[in-house]
């Protein structure tokens, strides 16, 4: 896929941060609001997918490697993974939510009833995620879009 | 009546969805198809959780409305992921087959014999 | 004495049966088995030992005879696996039809046959 | 001495976590390891997938010793929350899950370590070990999960992990179509599991088994919520007429692969069980054994239900022993022809647990009680020893058609002979599971075989008749392919032919020992592993009762 004309590309320079920051947001709102890891994470790679398609498959290709993506992915599966062993240690069980009512890790930002400490390990989680479906999204989207160039030519 | 069209929806979702998968030679529109009757089911857990009148289950901090139950949400919401995965990975097969055998015919591949 | 002589031959004659409800009465024990297939292996081995004994590798005598017929090389030799049974498959031909159309390969109609146990399932099991 | 006790409880306290934790942890991290080192990678695959067994045969020990039950809530707390709803994930291992652990364990790690030398010339091996870690933790959740819900995305993860697998030798184009095909028919009978889950969700408010198993009524969607259920496992356990996707991707898999894909039907296979019998089992098989007259009141027991449960099951496993037996015949790819010989195994336990069914509903209640007759017991228990000895049969079986591909590059049982000279090893594994397929005394497929052909005699003779007969079929079908791989005169294209590595040697050597064990003290299996496991499933208050401590029914009868 080769990239596409030059209004495409400057509107995608001037979205993608946007794209990018409202993903981010639906994944640090998570525990508050509908949305979490996977919904902002999704929203995040649908920005990277647009880059995609505004640049074409073979310049993303040069930029990132999918290896990096693939390892980016289970570096987000660990963090999940660690997170609830993490419970098994703290805590007393797997999965357990050892930080809630904790103050140290978001300290005076997350206080209130409806603020990002109210969930303890449930953002943590939650960025976990977001990373890993960034990455896999992203790795899926790449992937296909390079495996189908070969026929723009014909 | 009004709240019965959502359980129609579903089952004509989830018929259509097997329609394409049986009787349709492409592959692509049984991936289309799959992904029709996963929408027909998660269309239904969203149902479930709907209530007459009620509101989305966040904390406002005031008031105690009627909320829809947020469980079937959370089950929805996992059973995207899944589907988002089956269908990259059937599509990724998708290519890989057109790439061996030039054609998305599925009466024209999967002939299991002794082909060697 | 003699009792429990006699009455040692019995246990030793019962533990050849399970003993156990589970798997009833009968010469099912795998000591039994075990033994018998032994006390066969020794058979075989006798009567292999009466056999005679001037065979002589690599000579005349371990040359394949097909009544006077040469002998076609090794590969034609054995009988394949498709010619096994040829009998059976050719008396079952018509069934066989039947089944390797099932078996065609082609998933939509392994999905219509889940329908259709779907359906009569649901007929059975709902209706009543 | 105290630390050490206290060590080991604590263990087996989180083992249920552990055991699908474990796996998964080593599934994302074999990626990062495998950048230092292809062998230490297969080595690391191996310990973690040895130290998941070893919390499998802890927990299993554990449970299958004491009968007790074990619920692992996931986040901690009770199981039910205040109110009492049942939102929570949790484990809950009886006799029955520890049964199928025990299974699931030996045919994983049996698989990764036949994969050390079997997958050596293939690229990509980081992604194999991942997903096939990624199956392991899929498989173990199905087996050990307490909710439904959750039994559906371990489900889904298993045969995501496997199509994946299936397909992975890309550059044949068969095998990418069988992993086509089966993702398409996995991603669909798993759609109407959850269809069905939801439906029970909706009527009840519950995804706890224990909780949905104590409130159900049987209504008219509970009727529909069932069949779907049992229709879409069986497509996963691979029932006739429903079984086409299975040779395909047995197939066509890598031999550890199918190992696995053996052990992930078993575990539909038990999802099946465990809804027909738990989940209904005030209305199915569980009210048998607890004929407590209170209960009674509460229970809708409808006999002609199990009537017409074990019709349609029995009807199946007819079909499915008939099919699969005379395809195997005909067949003249091994692991096709292998595949059709598990769909007729699967046949067999199905019989078993349909005789079950049936000797329920035509066991007339003078008491008001219905008591699982002693043939349906023991049908049962034939069954469910049969699960076990069907995976190490087959599972041996596919992998010792493994070793004859990686040695040979054939599959083709016509152009196959004379390889009994060059693999000595491999053909007496070859005939130790041929016979323990075929149901030759002393080998353990025929104690479990003759639990099903003694109980379903009395259930009804001429389903024992077929299923000898049949079972005379699978060991012509089996000799086979002894005869034309094995036997006949040494083909000269097989001259460099040698045995098969080490690591698969010992693969098979594992499953090939417990074979023989089995099959020497079948007695000790059976009261030891089975006995338990079949109690489990029929004292289905016990299951509901360790999620739901109000919930006591006292036990009368027993066997």
């Amino acid at each position: 896929m080769s990239g596409m004309s030059r209004i495409v590309k400057t509107v995608t320079n001037i979205t993608f941060p946007l794209v990018l920051i409202y993903g981010l947001y639906v994944i640090a709102h998570g525990h508050l609001t509908p949305g979490g890891g996977f919904q902002g994470g999704a929203v995040v790679a649908s920005g990277l997918a647009m880059i995609l398609v505004a640049y074409g498959s073979v310049w993303t290709m040069g930029k990132i490697n999918e290896k990096h993506l693939s390892a980016l992915e289970s570096v987000g599966a660990l963090g999940f993974i660690g997170l609830a062993f993490l419970g098994l240690i703290f805590g007393t069980w797997f999965f357990n939510n050892y930080l809630v009512g904790d103050e140290f890790l978001f300290g005076e930002i997350g206080k209130g009833l409806a603020n990002i400490n109210t969930a303890g390990v449930i953002p943590l989680m939650n960025f976990a995620v977001g990373l890993k479906v960034i990455a896999g999204l992203f790795a899926i989207v790449l992937v296909m879009a390079y495996a189908t160039r070969l026929k723009e030519g014909k | 009546m009004i709240y019965q069209i959502p359980y129609i929806a579903v089952v004509a979702l989830i018929l259509i969805g097997l329609y394409a998968i049986i009787f349709r030679r492409n592959l692509i529109k049984m991936v289309i198809g799959i992904t029709l009757i996963e929408s027909g089911v998660n269309l239904f857990l969203i149902t479930l959780a709907f209530r007459k009148e009620s509101t989305a289950p966040i904390y406002h901090g005031t008031g105690s409305r009627l909320m829809s139950l947020p469980v079937p949400h959370a089950l929805t919401l996992t059973s995207i992921v899944i589907g988002v995965a089956v269908t990259a990975l059937m599509l990724t097969l998708v290519i890989h087959i057109y790439k061996h055998y030039k054609t998305l015919d599925a009466r024209k591949i999967g002939m299991e014999g002794d082909e060697e | 004495m003699l009792y429990q002589i006699s009455r040692f031959i019995e246990q030793w004659l019962d533990s050849f049966k399970t003993g156990s409800e589970a798997f009833g009465v009968g010469f099912w024990n795998p000591l039994a088995w075990i033994i018998s297939i032994i006390i066969a292996f020794l058979i075989v081995y006798i009567i292999r030992g009466m056999g005679k004994n001037e065979y002589k590798e690599k000579t005349e005598q371990t040359k394949v005879f097909l009544s006077g017929n040469p002998e076609a090389e090794k590969e034609k030799m054995h009988v394949k696996a498709s010619n096994v049974y040829w009998g059976f498959l050719e008396t079952l031909k018509w069934l066989y039809k039947g089944l390797d159309k099932m078996h065609n390969g082609n998933v939509s109609d392994y999905v219509l046959w889940f329908v259709i146990i779907l359906g009569v399932t649901l007929l059975l099991i709902g209706g009543i | 001495m105290t630390g050490e006790l206290d060590l080991l409880a604590e263990l087996l306290k989180h083992s249920p976590a552990l055991i699908v934790a474990i796996p998964l942890l080593g599934a994302f991290l074999t990626p990062l390891i495998g950048k230092i080192n292809d062998k230490i990678r297969n080595g690391f695959a191996v310990f973690i997938v040895a130290l998941t067994s070893f919390f499998a045969f802890l927990l299993a020990n554990d449970i299958l010793s004491n009968g007790s039950i074990r619920t692992y809530v996931f986040g901690g707390g009770s199981a039910l929350t205040d109110g009492g709803f049942a939102v929570r994930i949790l484990f809950e291992i009886d006799g029955m899950n520890a049964f199928m652990a025990i299974i699931a364990s030996i045919l994983a790690l049996a698989g990764v370590i036949y994969s050390w030398s079997f997958m050596k010339e293939n690229t990509g091996l980081d992604k194999y070990y991942t997903l096939i870690l990624l199956m392991i933790a899929g498989m173990f959740g199905m087996i050990l999960t307490g909710d439904m819900f959750n039994f559906f995305v371990f489900l889904e993860i298993t045969s995501i992990a496997a199509c994946a697998l299936i397909a992975f030798r890309t550059n044949q184009g068969k095998a990418v179509d069988a992993g086509f095909k089966y993702i398409v028919i996995s991603a669909i009978g798993a759609l109407f599991i959850l269809f069905a889950i939801a439906i029970l969700y909706s009527q009840y408010n519950a995804l706890n088994m224990a909780v949905l198993a104590r409130e159900i009524q049987l209504t008219f969607l509970d009727k529909i919520a069932l069949a779907l259920l049992i229709t879409g496992l069986a497509m996963k356990a691979g029932i006739v007429p429903m079984h086409m996707w299975l040779p395909d991707a047995y197939g066509r898999a890598p031999a550890s692969v199918t190992l696995l894909l053996v052990g992930a039907t078993q575990a539909s296979l038990y999802g099946a069980l465990r809804m027909t019998s738990t989940l209904y089992g005030k209305n199915i098989v569980g009210v048998i054994k607890h004929a407590d007259f209170n209960l009674f009141s509460q229970v809708v027991f409808d006999i002609t239900l199990n009537g017409v449960l074990g019709f349609i099951v029995i009807l199946l496993a007819i079909l499915t022993i008939f099919i699969g037996v005379l395809m195997a015949l005909k067949e003249t790819n091994f692991k096709r022809m292998i595949a059709f010989a598990a769909v007729a195994e699967i046949g067999y336990i199905i019989l078993a647990i349909g005789s079950a069914f049936l000797a329920v509903s035509s066991i007339d209640s003078v008491t008001s009680s219905a008591v699982l007759s002693q043939p349906g017991y023991m049908a049962l228990k034939g069954g469910i020893f049969h699960i076990l000895n069907d995976a190490l049969d087959i599972g041996l079986l596919f992998l010792v058609a493994g070793a004859i591909y990686y040695t040979t590059k054939e599959t083709s049982l016509n152009k196959l002979g004379g390889l009994a000279r060059n693999m000595k090893y491999t053909t007496i594994f070859f005939l130790i599971g041929l016979l323990a397929v075929a149901g030759m005394p002393p080998l353990n497929g025929f104690a479990s075989k003759i639990l099903i052909y003694e109980s379903t005699y009395q259930v009804n003779p001429i389903l024992s008749i077929i299923a000898i007969l049949c079972s005379i079929l699978l060991l012509a079908a089996f000799v086979k392919v002894f005869h034309s791989a094995f036997l006949g005169p040494k083909q000269e294209k097989f001259d460099n032919v040698k045995e098969a590595p080490k690591s698969m040697l010992v693969a098979m050597g594992i499953l090939a020992c417990i074979i023989i064990f089995i099959g020497l003290f079948p007695e000790y299996v059976l009261n030891n592993i089975v006995t338990p496991a079949a109690d489990a499933l029929v004292n289905f208050g016990n299951y509901i009762h360790a999620v739901d401590s109000n919930y006591v029914i006292s036990l009368i009868g027993g066997f």
